[in-house]
């Protein structure tokens, strides 16, 4: 159980760090939803399924859908003027 | 105890909470605008009368929130400083709203004015509740309510500027509130209570007995440091300028009347309510923020000279208010909280004076808030210029003015405290010296020739009448807060004794 | 020391996210990076204020009519909820932000958009605000209350 | 872009008195020839000179900041770093039954938590009846973020519908879940105090059913039912009704007078007193919460 503990922490870290540090950013979006859901595992593993059922459905499911509207809506005016990085 | 009055508390929180919710159901367009000023009106009376009761009868009571008591429970606690300060912060929220009315019309698009409105009736309630709460954890969601109530205020004037100013607040503010969780979290990890008075007793025996120490410190600096970035103490005060400048005469207004004074009263309950002034001392936390203020009153003045923009001077100005109450804080000692607490009074009613001031001062001169745009913008408009002017007396120090009541009363609490007396009056004088180099030529650029062959814009001849009541009630108040220092010092006084 | 540090594992972890994400919310100068940051901060905290709740061979908090249990701490787990609520609303506002910056200064590096700012983008400012609030003229002359 | 930058940058230093957004256009039309532009800009009127001089400072300053800031940056998040380790390794241990906060305060939720809010889902309880103020703070949280994001991101003018892809496969499919998501969200909030979940979890699940509904049939025919000012009365009635149902038991409460809510049978649904009215009220809050963030955010850039 300790090991299993450690791995994911282990995981939520590298995960975190990718999620910075990746230049797409639609690449750090998905990184960050592979997060909340370890996260939501994590939860369970401490005894507390409320959280983890919120995390699972708040912070996987809508915090990343609202990041990839918000990315549809940059690229969609990006397409208008061509100078982002 | 009436009925009454033990409820006051509770009702001013929910009345304003649900008018707020109501808010944008109403149908025509300034009518939310006169409910929210209503409900002001009525929460001030209810302060005014908790605050004479509690007066007499010389004691605080908690409000158990719901049928649970103190350690299980939510809890509200109401004594003779949190009705003065409820009563100040909602007078000065319907000056303000009231002064700032001919510019919310003007600035902002007729269909989000009643959203406006419900912003700014949350950011009240959130004000509010953090002076009644005696919860950390409902401090902290209060907290999160003002953060983005204030931000999106900034923004609603639309301007290039507004957003880039919204979104630095945003980020700071964020910032701030993340370091508060973190350090509730440490703090209820190690003592095992969120409410404010089990909180004391268990810190008091780990201290006693040495337990955790390390971590109690962290929680200590953590909380002061995010309260310190949420109320732009001097190293995190960047994103105030710009804020202030770009933001509604409103906003700016209340913001820097109300909402930086709201953390500052948590600060206050943090230092006498959770950590106990012995404690913080040990840890060196008075020295920090003693440390923080005194270099907060000199650099942001300086700073304030530099700027060409009204507006951003006296953001500028409201930065090295706000070091003035964290000196206060700083100095360790029962008068110098008390001075700090006067001191969150008169600025309270002087900042926003100000604003309302220069709003309609800039909307008389050429337009822009350029000091070369405003020139002679105080003839004007006769008013806005008294209020401007008189604002900046107080701040500089005039008697008879609460600038210079809360001066007298941090030089007075000064002097009874340890190593810090000669730093904190020389910073004392040099900054009011700031003050005045600052606030002097923008007296008397206003009040100077308008330039020839200078095009103004025609005076708007509507909605002044709503602009003198407000400029008129916070001259009063001022002189007031000035020349009656003795009943308000000893209404401080006693609620801090029945504070803790 | 290592087998405290294992011991302490939750604790470590989840103070090391709530630096990552504060750093990352100060420093790094992409909007979306920023948000990221943020819920990288909140639910490092998050992570802190369960951690501390659990209890060795605790149950989860749900009373069955089985036999006595040993319950783990129920409060962390009230506050975390309270939070994450928070941080779903902070992160939302966070993104209307950075749409409403990204329509006017088509870029997502706050340090390019504070140098865009600052250079003079007050020509292009004024036909946005005449083009924003066309309405506002007809109010002069309409009577208030 | 970033080249762009760092040619502004050399370009500044001997031509101080060029703005940044006219080197972009001065470079985009005539890449080479540098000094004209120095004559071009002569004749803007004074006005647009003073507010470039002001700007100029801020430039320069920035500049001169970012290189102090890497430093500044690397040194203090060192610090922390070490200094943090050292708070978690003195904390209490983890996990160890004797640690502070597993004192008198969670023995009373977990023994009397049952009798006193008629819960059994603990959490739940708690929430909802010992500490009901967050609770009513994290709703208004919620209700001013969803006020906000209108107020940023709602166009006065009517948006032409969103051209979502129409793939047939896939509208079958969500046309077959819409009522299988609704009908989990429904399960969960009522079940908020019987099992693990509540209002917050429900609603976003039955949010996430909504949003569904608006991708597969498309914004028009979602439109005649979910009209925004509808949502918000429906998210205004039900923080009333939370409002009201929680002023109650506040006052209630503080001043030991009025009627003792009937607790009900532990393990029903209709069991422990307001709760399951409150958890219903926050879930359509939060599920409203989430459709109006996702049609806000989803509408197009025109």
């Amino acid at each position: 159980m300790i090991a299993l503990e450690l791995v994911l922490l282990v995981f939520l870290f590298f995960c975190a760090l990718t999620a910075i540090l990746t230049k797409h950013l639609v690449a750090a979006v998905i990184t960050f939803m592979s997060y909340s859901s370890v996260m939501a595992i994590l939860w369970l593993l401490l005894e507390s399924p409320d959280l983890a059922i919120t995390e699972a459905a708040v912070g996987a499911g809508v915090t990343t859908l609202l990041f990839f509207l918000a990315l549809r809506r940059i690229n969609a005016l990006k397409g208008v003027d061509e100078d982002d990085d | 105890m009436s009925f009454l009055t033990f409820n006051i508390p509770m009702l001013s929180i929910f009345l304003s909470l649900l008018s707020a919710v109501i808010c944008p159901m109403l149908p025509k367009k300034n009518q939310a605008f006169h409910l929210v000023r209503i409900v002001e009106l009525i929460v001030l009376a209810m302060s005014v009368y908790l605050m004479v009761q509690l007066m007499t009868i010389r004691e605080s009571f908690t409000y158990m929130m719901g049928h649970f008591p103190a350690p299980w429970g939510n809890e509200l606690r109401a004594g003779p400083l949190e009705a003065l300060l409820a009563t100040c912060f909602s007078l000065v929220m319907v000056l303000s709203l009231t002064g700032g009315a001919e510019d919310i019309r003007r600035d902002i698009m007729p269909h989000r004015q009643n959203r406006y409105c419900l912003l700014m009736q949350l950011l009240y309630t959130a004000v509010i509740a953090m002076v009644y709460t005696n919860d950390l954890f409902t401090g902290y969601v209060f907290i999160e309510i003002a953060a983005i109530t204030a931000c999106i205020a900034v923004v609603a004037k639309e301007s290039g500027h507004s957003t880039v100013a919204a979104m630095r607040y945003f980020i700071f503010s964020s910032l701030g509130s993340g370091l508060v969780l973190m350090g509730i979290s440490i703090l209820y990890c190690i003592t095992g209570h969120l409410l404010m008075e089990p909180l004391q007793v268990a810190i008091a025996d780990l201290c006693q007995k040495g337990l955790y120490q390390l971590p109690l410190t962290a929680s200590a600096v953590l909380m002061i440091l995010g309260l310190s970035i949420k109320s732009a103490q001097f190293p995190f005060h960047a994103w105030l300028p710009d804020a202030y400048s770009s933001g509604t005469t409103a906003t700016s207004a209340i913001s820097s009347g109300l909402v930086l004074k709201g953390y500052m009263v948590l600060l206050l309950k943090l230092i006498l309510r959770v950590y106990g002034l012995g404690t913080l001392a040990r840890m060196h936390m008075c020295n920090l923020m003693f440390i923080m203020g005194l270099l907060g009153m000199l650099i942001t003045s300086v700073s304030a000279i530099r700027q060409e923009n009204v507006n951003r001077m006296v953001a500028y100005s409201s930065a090295a208010q706000i070091s003035y109450i964290f000196l206060a804080f700083g100095m360790g000692n029962l008068a110098g909280l008390a001075a700090g607490c006067f001191q969150i009074l008169a600025h309270a009613f002087t900042k926003p004076m100000i604003f309302v001031g220069t709003g309609a001062l800039i909307r008389a001169g050429q337009g822009r808030s350029f000091w070369s745009d405003i020139r002679g913008a105080g003839r004007r408009a006769p008013l806005a210029g008294i209020a401007f002017t008189v604002g900046g007396l107080s701040l500089c120090g005039l008697p008879l003015l609460a600038g210079f009541a809360a001066k007298y009363q941090l030089g007075s609490a000064a002097i009874s405290c340890g190593w810090q007396t000669y730093p904190a009056l020389f910073g004392l004088a040099v900054s009011s010296v700031l003050n005045a180099v600052y606030f002097i030529p923008g007296i008397l650029v206003i009040w100077n020739r308008p330039p020839e062959g200078a095009v103004f814009p025609p005076m708007p001849r509507s909605s002044t009448y709503q602009h003198k009541i407000s400029v008129i009630c916070f001259l009063i108040a001022n002189v007031f807060l000035g020349s009656m220092v003795g009943t308000v010092m000893m209404v401080i006084n006693r609620g801090l004794q029945l504070f803790s | 020391m290592l087998d405290l540090i294992i011991h302490q594992r939750l604790y470590i972890g989840s103070i090391a996210l709530f630096i990552l994400g504060l750093g990352t919310l100060f420093l790094h100068p992409n909007l979306i990076k920023k948000i990221i940051g943020l819920n990288l901060m909140d639910t490092g905290s998050f992570l802190f204020l369960a951690a501390m709740g659990y209890m060795e061979g605790g149950q989860a908090p749900i009373l069955e009519e089985g036999a006595e249990q040993v319950f783990i701490n129920p409060v962390p787990g009230g506050l975390v909820l309270t939070g994450i609520v928070v941080a779903v609303s902070s992160t939302a506002l966070f993104l209307s932000l950075t749409c409403r910056l990204y329509r006017r200064y088509h870029s997502l590096n706050l340090d390019d958009i504070l140098m865009r700012m600052w250079s003079g983008e007050d020509k292009v400012e004024q036909e946005e605000d005449q083009e924003s609030n066309p309405v506002s003229e007809q109010e002069e002359n309409e009577e208030p209350k | 872009m970033l080249e762009d930058y760092e040619a502004y940058l050399k370009y500044v230093a001997d031509h101080p008195k060029v703005s940044f957004e006219d080197f972009r256009k001065k470079r985009e039309k005539k890449p080479r020839q540098a000094p004209s532009v120095v004559e071009e800009y002569d004749e803007s009127e004074e006005d647009a000179a003073m507010e470039a001089e002001w700007n100029e400072g801020h430039i320069h300053r920035m500049k001169m900041w970012q290189r102090s800031y890497a430093v500044l940056s690397v040194l203090v998040s060192a610090v922390v770093l070490v200094f943090f380790f050292q708070v978690s390794i003195q904390l209490p241990p983890f996990g160890d039954p004797t640690n502070p906060d597993l004192n008198e305060v969670t023995e009373r939720y977990i023994e009397k938590g049952l009798e006193e809010t008629g819960a059994t889902n603990i959490v739940a309880g708690l929430i909802l009846d010992y500490r009901a103020f967050d609770t009513f703070g994290e709703s208004t949280v919620l209700f001013a973020a969803t006020m906000s994001v209108i107020l940023l991101l709602r166009r006065p003018r009517p948006v032409k519908d969103s051209p979502i892809p129409r793939d047939r496969i896939l509208q079958m499919v969500g046309l077959v879940m819409i009522p299988a998501v609704m009908m989990f969200g429904i399960y969960v909030v009522l079940n908020g105090h019987l099992s693990p979940g509540g209002g917050f979890s429900g609603g976003t699940v039955m949010g996430c059913g909504l949003i569904l509904a608006y991708m597969v049939m498309g914004r028009s025919r979602l439109e005649h039912y979910l009209t925004p000012n509808r949502l918000t009365g429906v998210t205004v009635a039900c923080l009333c009704t939370y409002g009201v149902l929680k002023g109650y038991s506040f006052i209630t409460g503080a001043n030991h007078i009025g009627w003792e809510v009937p607790k009900g049978k532990p393990g029903a649904i209709f069991s422990s007193g307001f709760i399951l009215p409150l958890n219903i009220c926050v879930g359509i809050i939060v599920a409203c919460t989430m459709y109006t963030f996702f049609s806000l955010f989803s509408e197009r850039e025109d």
